[in-house]
């Protein structure tokens, strides 16, 4: 029970990428590649943050912050902020990309009138 | 004040599950609707009030505080939820899904 | 008082996959988008209580009154999708396509 | 964290990822895709990453599920069924997949176990951060101090990135003339949308709130999760609102396009602006402390707060303008005339 659980996220950040990369590869239809790589994106982002996850430890924040500086702040209570950091830009260029992407596709449908990758090929 | 908690957060999960099964169970986009619309609402509202009840044990500015943004939670959800099944439903009618009847030949429109 | 809160969680969390049922085997796009719906509402109450666990609820209140305010958003895209094309079909979907090769 | 959440929810993403993918019909995927990001968030919620799911929060319940719905709108739902052909492709796809997969098991096996406090990850620099950022800044949230001053260029250039995005999206869809050499029959019929009184007082009612929670967020990023990036999107957000319940030329009316892409540009020169005005104080760029020279009443710790403050309302400015931008070109196919 205690490997399961020492190892589930890890497990799920594999599946969940898996079937991003299984989608952007297989699918036909260009805006089922667009979700795909948004699944992708969020495999990712969520192997970063279980990196940063502590036992017993509460969030990034610390308590009572408004009064006099404290000395000791444990390290071990708060979890590590720098996955969180590095994570938060990532999901806003991660809307970005998207408008980018969905922005082409739309490029396309206007040129082709097709979201098939075959039919596009087909007129190519 | 526990067991007021608990007892409210109970009701209210009572009131989620009863949700959930006419979200199963109903024939028809109709009914459903009906089901998710209110028990959400309604159930919200009980836990939301359990949660304040729970946070506020000692009464300070900050405790005031959490409740007060809980309940513009629920204020909001009164809003927002209510609205949104409106426009569901509106949605479903304008695109001509027909209501479910007992025996569709003695249906009328 | 703890554990019970998340015994809490956990059975909402049954409730939502029941929910995604719906939401995922709906008959109508428009069934999923109640699901959807709901398993919003459930997120934000969800929310509030794991801050309820972390014992830090002034810190995780105002992602679930983000949500309350935007979830709104999403439903009414949707249903303004469906008032403009007025087809919910499964089959054959749009008008210029009429029953290919599905 | 509190594996017991961990475990159900984890389980309720991959099912809502299997479904997203399988489904047949792209509006049904998008619907899919917002409920998976709805998981998402409280994945984050529960793991301590605050900050991360209120980005999260705003972004898929107030972005880019309408941006998929929009895109679906603009174009068409159906996704084509083959019975033969692309076989191959498919064996391809689950093999690399496959492959990939195993790679990534065998590299799991040397992983520290998960939540342990040991990982190397939160050995090196995250301790200075956690123990020092008190009291170099005076701001309690880590997270944002860490994003607005220790790595206040990584950020600056996040921020580039979402501009450049925006420009992109304008290069590629807007079309200024009337009709362009490609006009395609519509793909749909549209019926006018007759108005309807109570979506539109309550989204007129909400607006205000939703504005005035998100400047909230940017002021108060210091001391509870939020910030620049969040209070940003939820901005943007409320005027998709307001586009989507009444119509995108009443957006236009307030915010035309010559506005908005003003506004991304002055919220980008605000926070590269602040770093210039460091260098020419005589410090480093986007070093904060020599700002109590022109900051009155505040001594060097306080200037690093305020300074944090001047750019997450410079990022606020710029994402705002940015999301309404790409919502606009992507939902009027660049014509910025209905929708």
């Amino acid at each position: 029970m205690q490997s399961i659980i020492s190892s589930y996220n890890y497990w799920i950040y594999i599946l969940l990428m898996m079937i991003g990369l299984y989608a952007m590869l297989a699918k036909n239809n260009l805006v089922k590649k667009v979700i795909g790589m948004s699944i992708f994106q969020t495999a990712i982002i969520v192997f970063y943050v279980s990196t940063g996850a502590k036992e017993h430890a509460t969030i990034p924040i610390i308590a009572h912050g408004h009064g006099a500086v404290e000395a000791a702040v444990d390290v071990a209570h708060y979890a590590n902020p720098l996955p969180h950091v590095l994570m938060l830009t990532a999901i806003v260029v991660s809307v970005g990309t998207l408008g980018v992407a969905l922005a082409i596709c739309l490029g396309i449908h206007r040129r082709y009138n097709s979201l098939e990758e075959d039919e596009i090929q087909e007129q190519l | 004040m526990d067991i007021v908690v608990i007892v409210l957060t109970v009701i209210a999960l009572l009131f989620f599950f009863a949700t959930t099964v006419g979200l199963l169970r109903f024939p028809d986009f109709y009914s459903r609707m009906h089901a998710a619309g209110k028990g959400d609402t309604l159930s919200s509202l009980v836990i939301l009030l359990a949660l304040v009840l729970y946070n506020f044990h000692e009464i300070n500015l900050a405790n005031l505080l959490v409740a007060m943004k809980i309940l513009l939670i629920a204020v909001f959800i009164f809003m927002a939820s209510p609205t949104a099944t409106h426009a569901i439903i509106d949605a479903g009618y304008e695109s001509g899904i027909k209501p479910w009847a007992k025996n569709p030949e003695e249906e009328s429109p | 008082m703890d554990s019970f809160f998340i015994g809490t969680g956990v059975a909402l969390c049954l409730l939502m996959l029941l929910t995604l049922h719906r939401a995922i085997h709906g008959p109508t796009a428009i069934d999923r988008i109640m699901g959807v719906n709901v398993i919003g509402t459930k997120t934000t109450i969800l929310l509030v209580i794991i801050g309820t666990i972390y014992h830090r609820v002034d810190m995780f209140i105002d992602i679930a009154l983000a949500y309350a305010l935007l979830n709104f958003i999403v439903t009414i895209a949707a249903s303004r999708y469906f008032q403009q094309h007025k087809n919910l079909n499964p089959k054959g979907y749009g008008y210029r396509f009429p029953a290919e090769d599905d | 964290m509190i594996w017991q959440l961990d475990l159900s929810i984890l389980t309720l993403i991959v099912i809502c990822a299997f479904a997203t993918i399988m489904v047949k019909d792209l509006l049904s995927a998008a619907i899919i895709f917002g409920a998976y990001s709805f998981l998402m968030c409280l994945l984050w919620t529960e793991m301590g990453a605050v900050d991360v799911a209120f980005t999260e929060a705003s972004v898929g319940a107030g972005v880019s599920t309408v941006l998929f719905f929009a895109a679906v709108h603009q174009t068409t739902r159906r996704v084509r069924t083959r019975k033969s052909g692309r076989m191959l492709a498919k064996v391809f796809a689950l093999m690399a997949a496959l492959l990939t997969g195993l790679v990534l098991i065998i590299a799991e096996t040397d992983f520290p176990g998960f939540a342990s406090p040991f990982t190397p990850a939160s050995l090196h620099l995250s301790p200075y951060y956690i123990t020092q950022s008190l009291h170099d800044t005076n701001v309690p949230n880590i997270v944002t101090s860490v994003l607005a001053d220790y790595r206040g260029f990584d950020t600056m250039f996040e921020t580039a990135v979402i501009f450049t995005a925006g420009l992109a999206v304008i290069a590629i869809l807007r079309r200024y003339k009337r009709d362009d050499r490609c006009d395609l029959p519509e793909p749909y019929v549209i019926s006018e949308g007759y108005p309807d009184t109570i979506i539109r007082f309550i989204a007129r009612q909400l607006a205000p709130f939703i504005q005035l929670f998100a400047l909230y967020v940017v002021a108060h990023g210091h001391h509870s999760p939020g910030g620049g990036f969040q209070g940003g999107v939820i901005l943007g957000a409320s005027f998709i609102l307001l586009a989507i319940s009444y119509d995108s030329r009443m957006i236009i009316g307030i915010m035309s396009e010559r506005l908005n892409i003003l506004l991304g540009n002055i919220g980008v020169l605000i926070y590269a602006g602040i770093g210039f005005l460091c260098l020419l104080l005589g410090a480093n760029f986007l070093d904060y402390s020599v700002l109590s020279k022109v900051l009155p009443a505040t001594d060097k710790i306080m200037a690093r707060s305020h300074g944090m403050l001047g750019i997450e309302i410079g990022v606020a400015i710029a994402v705002m303008a940015i999301v309404i931008s790409i919502y606009l070109n992507i939902i009027s196919h660049g014509k910025y005339d209905k929708g």
